[in-house]
């Protein structure tokens, strides 16, 4: 009812060009941004930040990383949990090498190093496609793995084969390590994430993210309207790499505090496949969606037990949690393969042409 | 579903948003505790859990709790997942937790730092972090009842007990994780002073099913001793392909994690003779056990799968976790002349701990592991370890308890505790007299 | 230059002065790549099975490999004896195989590729999450005597030296063996075997030869579900079941690579390639590197592979049409 | 204003050569052959494309008509033979080259980017055109901005020309085949060809579809000046457009001339004959 664009006529081509050209679409996003930055940090509790808003916005991040690769450019990898950890060794190494460097700088310069590792397991796929090459960047996903826990140079030899994040400030503020609190942390991802997601949405409306899109839809035809597939199979595995790697580095460096290479294991290159089916492929939006959707179920689930007063143990709810992911992922891929950004889409059309149903 | 049931739900949704604390009953003692029931580990994370649970809820059912105050017990599933392991944490520590036992080398170190600002200790019972051992530097972090370097020393010092340690090989077969890596430093440099060679077999974690190039390796330089550190599914295939490569297994140790129940069922009579380590006791014959099996088992308010599983190597662990939290939450009780504690008290308790053999009597537990003492300074107890034998069914103990070579440890446990904390300014240590 | 030639002898000599020096060991290793080799081919038929009759690509596989093996175990611990436990699961597996054909395939028929493999992660998860809520996630032990398998050894004694034998990993080359030889059989002599390798071609073809595509699906997936349970019988004796399991069965998918998504020699060439491959790489080449290739070699293999080659070994090179 | 912008404001219609025997040649092919894996799919074929003019190629099913457009745009290397574009002579080239050197085409099966829009679809062929790095498309602002918008504007061009504004932000997937053969002409002619290169623009259309066809077409030349060759297999439509046919069977010329003398051509005659249904 109210969502109707009746009445709100584009004059120039720069309106229409606009990312969300419709008048209730940027009052909704302006209202879901003042919550986010302004409601949630003063009445939301140190759980529901730490644990849920973090990691959504830190898996979103990944998500629309691996969105920009698979969604876009149609290249599907499933090496996103090992360039993850590029980013996130690469700002380990440099904030103790350089440990006066401003962290929000560290943050994103490591992301370049992803960018260039993805670069380089990029370059098979200008030979290779589909299925031949997800299978490729599963080399660079184990081979990254052996190089997080062979090459002692990467996490400064510690005993413990982990990356400990040392504590950094920012205008005397902790940022990073224990004493950071959760609304500093929370703050400063979301505004890294919000200005990273403007950027991708930029980038993909413009010429190079519909050079992506030609060689998703059909590389040979874009091949033949002067898009060289060098440059923008490996622009998409360069762009998606950075995404990914600043998520891997917020992922440690404000998330976790220390991990492992068990963090950016085989499993979370899976875990962000499932956000960006299931949220849609192609889709920014999708990206939110579906990294609250598979982050946010297991949580709800592990809380329904105790709500029902029921006794059932945690790790039943894990399974049927892995279970109902699964059922999902088969059931979006049926039923609506542009997953929950699509169904989002539909329900706004619906309201558009509400009362009349069939109205296109 | 009803209405009421529907209305909780919301509640607690919006509880969780904004962070109501969501009400405990009074005068009780919050435990969380961080499961794996699940994931390629849970073989060994659900006996464990069981002993840990069923303990406290013996204490429950038999004294009412401790010092009159009930247990709660708060499972949280991680699968040994470091993410999960922290969302866990985040979970339950407004709660009230008095401690955590984080159960994984990834979340223990993930925790050690939060933890420390949030004035909740750290258990990691024989495993996670070894410089955790000195107290001055790391306040908030235990390890009783000794760590892994320490173990170490006790595993070789019964090889030097059993044809001597200079000039033998000695292989180290470990999981390639930060788990399996810990104690590598020691292994080098206990190399160089006791005159032993050292061959590294590193196992990947995917790679724990599959390690016949490791054991290829090891018939090829036939080292006089292989010491295992390993985990989950890695344990009874590394003693299966010792078996297949004719290695002698009672030259073949397991630490603590590699000599479980679980771990040599799956190899059967072909695992006889292999050696492990442990230090906490095995089957029922203990009084605190038979309580837990009269108390909760036999009222069905066990999660264990069979009666037979109760005194198993891994529920008897778990159960002793519990039991030197109990010991802590009973110290600082008697310390502070408070029923309810916090975490601040349970530290104290923690470092005062002295469960000396007449305790452990009193505790139903006679002979069940070595007294555990701790101090300011000293978080580990540099407990002495035992030595146990697979004969094909089941696990017998066939040494005295081994003191470990503190005296070499402690200072490289120091040394690694200083390297711990050079790089971070703003590490909050503590002084001891 | 000084610097560089023990590193050019560690690398292009030692190992072969190594293998030669003590060739029965030699022998022992290459037998083990050869059984461990032989355990990737069965998870890499298994894909090709389905791949070729239905373009899917099962990634879930590796989970049917311990999912079967799961059934088999559990069955006999509930008091099944061992051969009626294996009929049983033989059945489960062909329950397993008309579901997902009915719920999932007939629903996504010429869809994309990408969407067919997604589908089948998803699968995965699901068969990972029912099988640990219906069995337990703890490692069981496969029943390796209770079917008939000796557990014993024996030795070979060549060039001064012992070779070992397992005779479980000789059981499991002899089954490979015969059920590759089978499944030839079957995909020659038979009309549901020739209606198979029509439908490869071309789906109408099939449907003329009188069998429908459904049909079609549910056997590949049967007789895939059948060759799942004989891996897992082979590599649970070899270690346990358990779910860990299913990492390993990723490294099916670098010898698809190698052999190509629709050839069975291929499958079998490439388990052989990369088992053999990663055993003598890791043994003579791996403590170059600190150990721990064998995490990463199949998938490097296979990636070099594909830049030379990226129709595979038996594959035909693809011409593109506009 | 920047020079991206002064290139697109540049009119259509630039090159105002009108086809006559006096034009230059723009595209030679001597002597080509091609072959796959040992079958011919082309045998040393020869002839030229002038400057303007609507060149058709005509000839039975697997005559080779695709493959030779294949050849000329770069997607496939022949064996032998050289071509010669605006005078340079060349034997290799990658698809991407030519289409930088003004070479667009549309396909026979259509190649539209099937999940983008109409517009995008479009917009698509001004890539070329569009020079801003990524620094300024990663912030949307001023020169990305702005050269966005006259690209735009350009592209609202074809659209109007081709009438599909209707369809502007449709995705081209789910459109009817007639319209969707109609963008892919759009997305070429964004590309401001000098050569254009149809196959089969008007397969699978019906009579009212192929007469608008054509009609673009045929605009398209005239006013535009761009030079078209085009495969077709309606004979009606290849007599009234072309200006020149060469009519190829079994990867081999047999017969090239003016529609009449075509049509007169006994080879050609027997060809279509011994085909024909």
């Amino acid at each position: 009812m109210f969502y109707r664009e009746a009445g709100q006529f584009k004059t120039t081509y720069a309106d229409d060009q606009a990312l969300l050209p419709i008048a209730q679409d940027r009052v909704g996003l302006i209202i879901v941004l003042a919550i986010a930055f302004l409601v949630l940090p003063i009445v939301a509790s140190d759980f529901f930040l730490s644990s849920i808003m973090i990691p959504f916005l830190v898996f979103a991040l990944a998500a629309i990383g691996l969105n920009i690769l698979m969604g876009y450019a149609g290249q599907l990898s499933l090496g996103t949990g090992a360039f993850m950890g590029v980013g996130a060794y690469s700002c380990y190494k440099l904030t103790t090498i350089f440990p006066d460097l401003n962290i929000l700088i560290v943050l994103l310069l490591s992301g370049f190093f992803s960018a260039g590792v993805g670069v380089v397991f990029g370059l098979p796929s200008l030979r290779i496609k589909g299925l031949y090459l997800a299978i490729t960047t599963l080399a660079a996903q184990f081979f990254l793995e052996w190089c997080f826990i062979r090459v002692g140079w990467l996490y400064n030899y510690n005993d413990s084969g982990a990356i400990e994040v040392p504590q950094r400030e920012l205008f005397g503020l902790a940022v990073t390590g224990p004493h950071a609190t959760p609304e500093t942390r929370y703050l400063i991802i979301l505004t890294i994430v919000a200005v990273m997601t403007l950027v991708a949405a930029n980038v993909l409306r413009g010429r190079i993210g519909r050079s992506w899109m030609m060689i998703r839809d059909m590389d040979i035809a874009a091949e033949l309207m002067g898009v060289r597939p060098l440059y923008a199979k490996l622009s998409a595995f360069a762009f998606s790499s950075y995404y990914c790697g600043v998520a891997g580095a917020l992922m440690v460096f404000m998330w976790l505090g220390s991990a492992e290479v068990e963090a950016f294991d085989i499993n979370h290159s899976f875990l962000v496949l499932f956000m960006v089916i299931i949220g849609g492929m192609g889709s920014l939006t999708g990206c939110f969606m579906g990294a609250a959707f598979i982050w946010v179920l297991p949580v709800i689930l592990r809380a329904i037990p105790p709500a029902f007063e029921l006794d059932i143990l945690a790790a039943t709810m894990e399974h049927i949690s892995s279970i109902i992911i699964g059922a999902l992922i088969i059931f979006f891929l049926i039923v609506e393969p542009h997953g929950l950004a699509r169904l989002w889409r539909v329900g706004k059309e619906k309201l558009r042409t509400w009362p009349f149903p069939y109205a296109t | 579903m009803n209405l009421k049931k529907l209305s909780c739900t919301a509640i607690a949704a919006a509880a969780m948003v904004v962070g109501l604390p969501i009400a405990q009953a009074e005068d009780s003692l919050f435990m969380p505790s961080l499961t794996y029931r699940t994931g390629p580990f849970a073989g060994g994370g659900t006996p464990f859990a069981d002993g840990y649970a069923d303990y406290f809820n013996m204490l429950n059912e038999r004294d009412g709790g401790i010092g009159g105050a009930k247990i709660v017990v708060e499972e949280c599933e991680t699968a040994y997942n470091t993410q999960k392991g922290v969302e866990c944490y985040e979970a339950t520590k407004d709660k009230g937790a008095l401690a955590y036992s984080p159960l994984s080398t990834g979340i223990t170190l993930a925790l050690i730092p939060k933890a420390s600002v949030d004035e909740i200790p750290v258990f990691s019972m024989g495993y996670g972090l070894s410089a955790a051992a000195i107290g001055e530097k790391f306040p908030w972090t235990f390890v009783y009842p000794t760590t892994y370097w320490n173990q170490l020393s006790s595993i070789l010092k019964y090889i030097d007990a059993n044809g001597g340690l200079d000039g033998k090989k000695v292989g180290f077969i470990y999981l390639d994780v930060g788990y399996g890596k810990e104690p590598l430093p020691l292994l080098e440099k206990l190399s160089a002073s006791l005159g032993f060679e050292v061959a590294k077999y590193p196992v990947g974690v995917k790679e724990m099913q599959n390690q016949s190039a490791q054991w290829l390796n090891v018939r090829k330089e036939r080292p006089d001793w292989m010491i295992m550190w390993g985990w989950g599914a890695m344990n009874p295939t590394a003693v299966k392909e010792a078996a297949k490569i004719r290695y002698p297994l009672d030259r073949f140790i397991g630490n603590w994690w590699a000599g479980s129940h679980n771990d040599l069922n799956a190899v059967g009579k072909s695992g006889k003779g292999y050696l492990a380590a442990n230090f906490s006791g095995i089957g029922q014959d203990f009084p605190a056990v038979q309580d837990i099996l009269t108390h909760v088992v036999d009222k069905g308010n066990s999660k264990v799968a069979s009666r037979d599983d109760v005194g198993n190597v891994l529920y008897n662990r778990g159960m002793f976790n519990a039991v030197v939290l109990a010991e802590a939450i009973h110290v600082a009780q008697q310390k502070t002349g408070k029923t309810v504690i916090t975490g601040a008290d349970m530290r104290d308790g923690l470092e005062n701990i002295n469960i000396d053999e007449a305790r452990l009597k009193e505790l139903g537990l006679e002979g069940f592991s070595a007294p555990v003492k701790g101090t300011c300074s000293d978080h580990e107890g540099a407990g002495a370890v035992f030595l146990q034998q697979w004969n094909g069914e089941d696990w017998e103990k066939i040494t005295d308890l081994i003191e470990p070579d503190n005296d070499t440890v402690r200072p490289l446990l120091e040394e690694a505790a200083e390297k711990y904390v050079s790089d971070k300014p703003d590490w909050q240590g503590q002084t001891c007299s | 230059m000084e610097a560089l030639m023990p590193a050019l002898d560690a690398v292009f000599l030692a190992p072969f002065r190594d293998m030669v020096s003590l060739p029965d060991f030699l022998i022992q290793v290459i037998w083990e790549g050869f059984v461990s080799g032989i355990l990737y081919a069965l998870i890499a038929l298994g894909f090709v099975l389905i791949y070729k009759a239905s373009a899917v690509f099962n990634f879930a596989q590796g989970i049917m490999v311990v999912f079967a093996a799961l059934v088999l175990v559990s069955l006999f611990d509930m008091g099944v004896p061992a051969w009626i436990a294996l009929i049983l699961t033989i059945g489960v597996m062909g329950i397993l195989a008309l579901t997902i054909e009915r719920v999932v395939l007939r629903k996504l028929v010429n869809q994309h590729e990408a969407i067919l493999l997604m589908a089948t992660i998803g699968l995965t998860l699901v068969l990972k999450g029912a099988g640990q809520l219906v069995f337990g996630g703890e490692p069981k032990t496969m029943i390796t005597e209770e079917l008939g398998f000796s557990t014993g050894s024996s030795d070979w004694e060549v060039f001064d030296g012992i070779v070992i034998f397992q005779h479980i990993d000789i059981a499991a080359a002899v089954i490979a063996i015969v059920m590759v030889a089978a499944l030839g059989v079957f995909f020659s002599k038979t009309r549901i075997g020739r209606a198979l390798r029509a439908v490869a071609d071309d789906h109408q073809a099939a449907l003329s030869v009188g069998i429908s595509l459904n049909q079609i699906w549910a056997i590949v997936w049967f007789a895939s579900g059948i060759v799942a349970l004989v891996t897992g019988i082979m590599w649970g004796a070899r270690s346990d079941v358990s779910f860990a399991l299913e990492i390993i069965a990723l490294k099916a998918l670098a010898v698809l690579i190698l052999g190509g998504f629709t050839s069975i020699p291929g499958a079998i060439v490439g388990g052989l390639i990369v088992g053999i491959g990663e055993k003598l790489f890791e043994v003579y080449w791996g403590p170059l590197f600190g150990g721990g290739v064998e995490a990463w070699f199949a998938y490097v293999l296979a990636l070099i592979f594909l830049l030379f080659r990226p129709q595979g070994m038996f594959g035909e090179r693809h011409i593109e049409r506009v | 204003m920047s020079t991206a912008l002064d290139e697109v404001q540049t009119p259509l219609n630039d090159n105002t050569a009108v086809a006559s025997e006096a034009a230059p040649v723009l595209l030679s092919v001597d002597n080509v052959s091609l072959s796959f894996g040992g079958v011919k799919a082309i045998s040393d074929i020869s002839f030229n494309i002038l400057k303007g003019e609507v060149r058709a190629i005509i000839g039975p099913n697997g005559a080779g008509k695709t493959s030779m457009l294949n050849v000329i745009n770069g997607f496939y290397h022949p064996q032998e033979g050289r071509i010669s574009y605006k005078g340079k002579t060349r034997k290799r080239m990658k698809p991407h080259q030519a289409a930088a050197s003004g070479i667009a085409r549309t396909f026979q099966n259509v190649a539209l980017f099937s999940g983008m829009s109409t517009l995008d679809n479009i917009m698509s062929g001004r890539s070329l055109k569009m020079h801003r790095g990524l620094i300024w498309q990663m912030l949307h602002v001023g020169p990305a901005r702005n050269e966005e918008i006259a690209h735009r504007q350009f592209v609202e061009g074809i659209i109007d020309f081709l009438e599909i504004a209707h369809i502007r932000k449709q995705p081209v997937g789910k459109l009817p085949y007639g319209l969707q053969k109609r963008v892919e002409l759009g997305r070429a002619m964004a590309m401001q060809p000098e050569l254009l290169l149809l196959d089969e623009p008007m397969a699978g259309m019906n009579l009212e579809e192929k007469e608008d066809m054509s009609r673009f077409i045929l605009d398209l030349n005239s006013e535009f000046g761009t030079t078209i060759a085009l495969i077709e297999h309606d004979m009606g439509v290849v007599m009234d457009l072309a200006d020149r046919v060469v009519v190829l069977d079994y990867g081999q010329k047999i017969a090239d001339g003016t529609p009449s003398e075509v049509q007169a051509n006994q080879n050609v005659i027997d060809a279509y004959l011994g085909v024909a249904s």
